[in-house]
């Protein structure tokens, strides 16, 4: 076995990787999803169908609207523990402001949705003006409008959902189903918001490095604020979605929601700390934990082990982000033909 | 000295090669250091010199290669065996941890204990010992965080020298140093002592002044070891960069220099700054000259909207300002636009691409209704890193993963690209080669040509003498004197820098 | 040959160090919030009740101990909440009885932590993962075998560990104790040796740390490990007081953990902070609770009083350091 | 003379479900009812989730000198010690739904009435006893979802034409419910009945959304689910089933019975009391007119309450003081007094970690009470 000692280097090889980190997890997510969903039928035989896709479609799009105010926040290097609160209360205000009344719906949602925008923007006034740490302050305003809703509606949510969020979640559109042609659309819009204007260039400036930012003449207090804002207003889309798929609200609705928002980002390969990630990287990574969950439901183990895989399944993606597993392979691999050279 | 070259070599490498991912930084590298040797490495921004370094420290794994130190092979796996087999450095990026004391951080990994339990008194008394055996009064209670750029440099010296290493190496040790004598005195009692040392400097008259032997980097590759006395200055330079140099000598006042002002201030002051008065015309470079820590630092950023105004006058264009923040400055009339010294925590967006730093400015023109055009970006963002000879191919990568030069080209540029026509740069040459340097003097010069106006600092005079039309000495954060082209001499200034206008010989234009 | 004088700069003298202190303003708040429970109910100013106090505190400022490490780190733990559901329901399901049992299930507890703490160290020392996903998909981990072991509430707690731990001697809980003691020791540990200092090294610049010859994965991996030794311990304290397992158990402990930590003053950027401050905040927010109760603020809004406090407490820390550092600059 | 004021606390967990808003309003409501409405001071506390919260609430109240603390426990055994600590110093402490095993507590509780095994029969009667199906839990690792789910196996694994499919939890919520029963039927989209946990009107609107036939479903009392079996496009599609499980009327109940303790009309030890288990198979659903409840009506009109609404507030025998305004709002029905209780009280069985501790369960724990088996396994 002799090794080859000297390659001739090519000339140049200072090129940008062709794709960055952050494409290939995302792309690495996507084929995950893809692959469960197409081994799916292994599990049970009616799944890997398109009624599976779209249901997985269908749950998953509360959290992609909600993910992707998630994920702005998280981009400017804070987080946003208010959303499971905020989604809430749009749920409760559309319920309780609405109702199964169609005349209203479009006076009324878009004060609906500005309220919670203003929440959001409580929030960024809270972490950017006064400087409290992101952490407490959506987290105090989180308790905060919880508290007020339960208050407000004394523990009762009346109210049922207005046809057209009715018609949004369950209706077709051209033929296709008007929740997944309006994901898509917001998928789209969002993307564009974060990646391809100036607005989203600022977050990721005022992410990537605060003081920096602020000598580049980034406004950092008007960003910070929308992008909270940004945040409530999606937290309450998504709860008025939840109320268009569930004919009602309750006052905890928004509380399974927290944690998921925040690990779409983060198992999409976004930093924690800011300053990088990608919409499209949360989409997959929301993808793929709603088609880990579906599948894992339909494999008919015990709770507890259920939750344990599901634990697992979340470390081994992110194992695989890391580059361990494809490192191992790559050892294991050179061995092989170690020894067979 | 001569002899050193024959004595067995301290540190013997050959065939050294490091990629980062698609980076080539290291490609079969070669190179001997005899004991008692000062060696200089030299080459561009981004020639690999800090990889070399920290191949030879341990804190990277080098791809291939064989290295062997004082006969022995030498193959470090962490910072730590690198210290215990004798190879200390000292690095280009500092690295003090900012939260801890001054003396906290003199003895890390390993505190002096009490007890078996660390022991604060012990070290700040240790650590005080050490500073004034070295003529500092640097208050090693005080954190990190809390010293100038310049004090940190010293302590990351001190700290490094103080180990008395087999191997010493020294990553760019005077980019923050005003008067680096004593560190010279420190590098010549170390060779003598049979210390080895590795220099490394984009400061090719510094380099004449400590070193024998060097050895140039280029893309990755070395050149075999040149006698520096027998090189000239256009060999060396030829070997660093593939072409000769185009240096000009003083420059010629601006053409379009015109006796508009375009800023004027008026007993300013602020935080260390104590009345400063001056004007800034229309196509003038005006430099500032200063030790450190004469107030310069606060005056840069008060212009900038950093630092809070307390009392005068800041006039753009015939209009009183006033400024909170620094967007306040680059919105002021024609706009100010800074570049502060600070590139990694105040310059660069380090997980950005190098496009989107530079474009980033001038967005708002380069979109319609908020979405930004990506043609119209990429083409800005070209045609403002040719002006500053930045590698296209360097555009989308990550800029934090560029080496410090080409990050400081990438923030001039965006400096240029907000389309102010007052430029603030402090210090914008630390830390560079000699040809990004004079990528950038010209970018400067022709900017100011264009009838900008800039107003700029840097700690190497000679370099201040050759690029500006006027120069301010401050001196105890007072312009203590204002010195036309022709007045500029190396000497005078450096009277007037340690304040003995007295001992400056000719008159001098100082103002009231 | 002498370096450049040097200009003096502010923030030396001590009064500033000591309000910028996050631990001594918690105290202060702590101080003024006793103060108006007090007025509310005057049986506050008892012994017993402090106590009592204290002792509700006691597995909240432990995890919250544990948390600070971390955080120090520059990174969030979630793991907490599975580690103590799993120490909830191990206590429950093998109690061991009398001192000598007590004992070994003490140290059965932190072992739990420890291990589990070295998983998540591993994850994200070794493979450089995200802490806050490493540590995500550990805690589900663990919520799982915590359901494996017990799958509802139930089973009883040793009588030793329940009586002993939580009962008051002479108006003095042992398991006050025994906090003060771990608090005591996770001090030390933070302060005085070179392990501390790195875990603070680290979370302020990495970089730096490691170029400082800090070994980072290995000083990191050992805050997780340290970190889950005291969640296991407030999992042992916590079902001292309850005396019975709960496989959902460590859920209530998550957010509040980080509260806590934020209130002392712990900057959840890392690097900066203590776990002193961490006890205190935990104790903050137990005493909330009940000056709320004692007020008589009505139900619905206790939710609201205790964001807008948590708040106001952080603006307040806030307000007087930067007073006291103004005051400082004449 | 003056009357003495009973000091009267009110513990609950999250008051985030309708459920847990008609109990507390429930009891609000019979407080203001004369006579209680000059003798008792009522003091409402919410602990979310938490049992630590509850345990700091419950000494709170003991050191306020309660005389009585009707609660909605958290856990049915982390409480013990600190309920001890209450008794021993005098106050009565009524548990309602859910229950602890301190000894020294009162529960009132249906769960010994055995919702699980019930319910499971029918469904198994309405298949014939073969047949797919889903099984919706509650929340994982509570004792009350335990129990039911126990139960109902106890049943189930007695037939074995019947074959659970898929096993999930709804969280007692019905959103969740819904969301998950979405996932299993993309799995078993055969499935032919479903015994659902509290919820059910999210299972049901699962099951309505994707089109197609339905199929038996069994649940609790939230009147989108009851609703449903008045649908006639649902029975004709094949929805049928039994409403069951958890009344919030128990805590009205619970109230009463404490009340009379304190003021010395009974005289009773602490005990388990059973609750009985509501029970309304589809073909009995009977739509209220309005607000009254009256005529045996157990259906409220969809504008009036939400879906998740537990229908179950009254009983005109335990609890005729209560409207549905009332377990809305917490105001008292105008006009009404406080109607005695009947002397009689049904006493619980053991259920081992449920409402004793170190107890021995009763041989038929799992015997039917109200459901009868129409086909044999
Ligand atoms: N961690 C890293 N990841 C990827 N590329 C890197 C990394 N560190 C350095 N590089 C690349 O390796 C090359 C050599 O960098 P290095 O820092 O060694 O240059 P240098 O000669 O020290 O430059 P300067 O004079 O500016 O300090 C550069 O192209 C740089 O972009
Ligand atoms: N500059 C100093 N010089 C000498 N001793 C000091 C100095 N600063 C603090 N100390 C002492 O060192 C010890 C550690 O102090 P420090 O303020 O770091 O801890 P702390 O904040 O109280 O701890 P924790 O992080 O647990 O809250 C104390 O005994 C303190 O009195
Ligand atoms: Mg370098
Ligand atoms: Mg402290």
């Amino acid at each position: 076995m002799t090794v080859e000692a000297t390659l001739e280097a090519p000339t140049d090889t200072r090129r940008a990787a062709r794709f960055s980190g952050e494409a290939l997890t995302a792309m690495g997510l996507f084929a995950l999803s893809a692959g469960m969903v197409a081994a799916s039928p292994l599990i049970s035989p009616a799944l890997g169908s398109w009624s599976q896709i779209y249901t997985i479609l269908l749950l998953v799009s509360f959290l992609l609207v909600i993910s992707f105010g998630q994920g702005l926040v998280i981009l400017t290097g804070g987080l946003d523990l208010s959303v499971g609160s905020v989604m809430m209360l749009g749920g409760v205000l559309t319920t309780t402001w609405i109702g199964g009344d169609s005349a209203t719906f479009w006076g009324v949602m878009p004060v609906v949705l500005a309220f919670g925008a203003g929440i959001g923007a409580l929030n960024g006034i809270g972490v950017a003006m006064v400087g409290i740490p992101p952490f407490i302050m959506t987290m105090g305003v989180g308790i905060v409008t919880a508290s007020l809703a339960l208050g407000y509606t004394g523990g009762t949510t009346l109210g049922a959902a207005p046809p057209p969020l009715l018609l949004l979640m369950k209706g077709d559109i051209l033929g296709a189903p008007s929740v997944i042609v309006f994901v898509l659309l917001f998928c789209l819009v969002a993307w564009t918001l974060q990646s391809r204007t100036t607005f989203g260039r600022k977050v990721y400036a005022i992410g990537s490095s605060r003081r920096a930012a602020r000598i580049a003449g980034v406004p950092i207090v008007s960003t910070t604020i929308l992008v909270y804002a940004t945040s409530g207003l999606c937290a309450t889309l998504s709860g008025a979605m939840l109320v268009g798929y569930s004919n009602g609200a309750t006052l905890r609705m928004g509380d399974p929601y927290l944690l998921p928002s925040i690990a779409a980002v983060v198992v999409g390969g976004s930093s924690i700390l800011g300053g990088s990630g990608n919409f499209v990287n949360t989409i997959c990574g929301a993808l793929f934990l709603a088609t880990l969950e579906s599948l894992i439901a339909a494999s008919g183990l015990g709770q507890g082990w259920r939750t344990i895989l599901s634990g697992l399944i979340i470390v081994g993606a992110l194992l695989v982000q890391s580059g361990w597993i494809s490192g191992v392979f790559a050892s294991v691999a050179r061995r092989v033909r170690g020894a067979g050279g | 000295m001569d002899a050193s070259s024959e004595r067995q070599p301290m540190l013997a490498i050959s065939g050294l090669s490091k990629a980062y991912g698609s980076t080539v930084a290291l490609e079969h590298v070669s190179i001997e250091i005899g004991t008692g040797e000062v060696h200089a490495l030299l080459g561009e921004n981004g020639a690999g010199k800090s990889t070399f370094v920290k191949s030879l420290t341990g804190v990277v794994r080098p791809d291939s290669g064989v290295m062997t130190l004082a006969g022995a092979v030498y193959a470090p796996r962490s910072i730590l065996e690198a210290r215990s087999r004798g190879v200390v450095a000292a690095f280009q990026e500092l690295s003090l941890v900012p939260n801890l004391s001054v003396a906290q951080n003199f003895f890390l990994p390993r505190s002096l204990k009490h007890w078996g339990l660390n022991s604060r008194l012990r070290m700040e008394e240790k650590a005080a010992e050490i500073l004034r055996r070295w003529g500092g009064d640097i208050p090693v209670r005080q954190t990190i965080e809390r010293l100038t750029l310049a004090q940190r440099q010293q302590i990351e010296l001190i700290r490094a020298l103080e180990r008395r290493p087999d191997l010493l190496i020294l990553d760019e040790p005077t980019a923050a140093l005003t008067d680096p004598g004593w560190l010279f005195e420190a590098i010549a009692e170390r060779a003598s002592a049979g210390g080895a040392i590795l220099y490394i400097s984009h400061r090719l008259a510094e380099i004449r002044q400590v070193a024998q032997r060097a050895t140039v980097l280029r893309n990755g590759r070395s050149s075999g070891a040149l006698r520096l006395a027998e090189a000239s200055d256009q060999d060396i330079f030829l070997a660093m960069v593939g072409r000769s140099s185009a240096r000009s000598g003083r420059p010629t006042p601006s053409a379009r220099r015109s006796d508009a002002c375009r800023l004027v201030v008026n007993d300013l002051r602020a935080r260390n700054v104590d009345g400063v008065s001056f004007e800034l015309r229309e196509g003038e470079v005006l430099g500032v000259a200063a030790l450190e820590g004469q107030g310069q630092r606060e005056l840069f950023r008060a212009l900038a909207g950093e630092e809070k105004q307390t009392a005068g006058q800041i006039v753009v264009e015939d209009r009183l300002q006033s400024f909170s923040c620094p967007r306040d400055a680059l919105k002021a009339p024609g706009g100010i636009a800074f570049v502060p010294e600070e590139r990694k925590t105040e310059g660069i967006f380090a997980s950005l691409p190098v496009a989107s730093n530079i474009t980033l400015p001038r967005l708002s023109k380069l979109s319609v209704a908020g979405v930004i055009s990506p043609t119209r970006e990429r083409k800005a963002a070209r045609d403002a890193a040719a002006k500053l000879d930045l590698g296209q191919r360097y555009l989308p990568f990550r800029i934090g993963a560029l080496s410090g030069g080409n990050q400081q080209k990438a923030i001039i540029a965006r400096a240029l690209m907000t389309g102010a026509k007052t430029l603030l740069l402090f210090d914008p040459s630390r830390g560079i080669d000699v040809g990004t340097k004079e990528t950038i003097y010209a970018a400067i010069r022709s900017f100011a040509d264009r009838g900008g106006s800039v107003l700029v600092y840097s700690s190497e005079i000679p370099e201040l003498i050759s690029l500006v039309d006027r120069c301010l000495v401050l001196y105890r954060s007072r312009v203590v004197a204002s010195l036309a082209n022709a007045e500029m001499e190396e000497d005078t200034m450096m009277a007037l820098l340690t304040g003995n206008p007295a001992s400056a010989s000719g008159e001098i234009g100082a103002q009231s | 040959m002498s370096l450049v004088p040097n200009e003096s700069l502010p923030g030396t003298r001590p009064s500033r160090a000591l309000f910028a202190n996050g631990a001594l303003m918690a105290g202060v708040f702590y101080v003024v919030l006793y103060g108006v429970y007090a007025a509310y109910d005057p049986g506050a100013l008892s012994l017993a009740t402090f106590t009592d106090l204290m002792n509700n505190a006691a597995p909240l400022a432990l995890a919250a101990a544990g948390q600070t490490i971390v955080v120090l780190t520059r990174g969030f733990d979630l793991s907490l909440a599975g580690t103590i559901s799993i120490v909830s329901v191990f206590m429950a399901v093998f109690p061991m009885e009398d001192a000598g049992g007590g004992a070994a299930s003490f140290a059965a507890c932190l072992a739990i932590g420890g291990a589990i703490g070295a998983v998540s160290g591993l994850l994200v020392a070794f493979r450089g993962i995200q802490s806050i996903a490493a540590t995500l998909g550990v805690m589900i981990v663990c919520q799982g075998i915590a359901l494996l072991i017990l799958n509802a509430p139930g089973g009883a707690v040793a009588e030793w560990v329940s009586y002993e731990m939580t009962d008051v001697v002479f108006g003095f809980a042992p398991a006050s104790g025994l906090v003060v003691l771990a608090f005591a020791l996770a001090w030390l540990l933070l302060r005085k040796t070179d392990l501390g200092l790195s875990l603070y090294a680290i979370g302020a610049d990495e970089g730096a740390a490691g170029l400082s010859g800090v070994p980072v994965a290995r000083r990191r991996f050992w805050a997780y490990v340290l970190a889950g030794a005291c969640y296991g311990a407030a999992g042992f304290m916590l079902s001292a007081q309850t005396a019975t397992g709960d496989p959902n158990a460590g859920m209530p402990f998550l957010l509040l953990s980080f509260a806590s930590v934020a209130l002392g003053g712990t900057s959840l950027t890392g690097g900066q902070g203590g776990v002193v401050g961490s006890l205190i905040g935990a104790c903050v927010l137990m005493l909330m609770q009940k000056v709320l109760f004692a007020a008589g603020v009505s139900s619905f809004y206790i939710g609201a009083s205790q964001g807008a406090l948590l708040i106001l407490a952080i603006l307040f820390g806030r307000l007087v350091s930067r007073a006291a550092s103004s005051g400082d600059a004449k | 003379a003056p009357q003495k004021k009973y000091k009267i606390y009110l513990s609950l967990s999250y008051s985030g479900n309708n459920w847990m808003s008609e109990t507390a309003n429930i009891i609000k409501a019979l407080a203001k009812t004369p006579p209680y409405d000059k003798m008792v001071e009522l003091k409402e506390v919410i602990s979310g989730t938490d049992p630590q919260a509850q345990i700091a609430a419950y000494e709170s109240m003991i050191d306020a000198k309660a005389d009585g603390v009707i609660s909605f426990p958290i856990s049915p055994t982390a409480l013990n010690r600190v309920v001890k600590r209450g008794c021993d110093r005098g106050v009565k402490f009524f548990m309602y739904d859910s229950t602890v095993t301190e000894r020294c507590a009162y529960n009132v509780s249906y769960i010994s009435a055995g919702f699980g095994e019930n319910t499971a029969q029918e469904l198994v009667n309405s298949l014939g006893g073969k047949g797919k199906i889903f099984m919706v839990r509650g929340v994982p690792g509570t004792s009350v979802d335990k129990r039911h789910y126990e139960g109902a196996m106890h049943i189930f694994s007695k037939y074995p034409g019947i074959k659970v499919v898929s096993e999930y939890y709804g969280y007692w919520d019905d959103r969740i419910a819904q969301q998950e029963t979405a996932k299993a039927l993309a799995a078993h989209p055969d499935v032919d009945g479903i015994w659902s946990e509290l919820g059910e009107a999210g299972t049901l609107n699962a099951v309505v959304d994707r089109g197609g036939k339905l199929m038996p479903i069994v649940g609790e009392n939230m009147n989108g689910f009851r609703q449903g079996f008045l649908n006639e496009d649902y029975k004709a599609r094949g929805l049928k089933g039994v409403s069951s499980g958890s009344p919030p009327a128990t805590a009205g109940y619970a109230f009463k019975l404490m009340m009379e303790i304190l003021t010395g009309k009974r005289d009773l030890e602490p005990v388990n009391i059973e609750y009985p288990l509501p029970w309304a198979r589809s073909d009995e659903m009977k739509p209220c007119q309005g607000e009254a409840i009256a005529d045996g009506c157990n259906v409220f009109d969809a504008k009036l309450v939400p879906q998740g609404f537990s229908t179950v507030i009254y009983d005109p025998a335990l609890l005729p003081e209560i409207n549905l305004q009332s377990a809305l709002t917490g105001e008292p029905v105008p006009g009404m007094t406080i109607q005695p209780l009947p002397k009689e009280i049904v006493k619980a069985a053991n259920e081992p970690g449920i409402n004793c501790n170190r107890c021995d369960p009763p041989a038929d724990l799992y015997k039917l009470t109200t459901a009868t088996a129409t086909v044999q396994p």
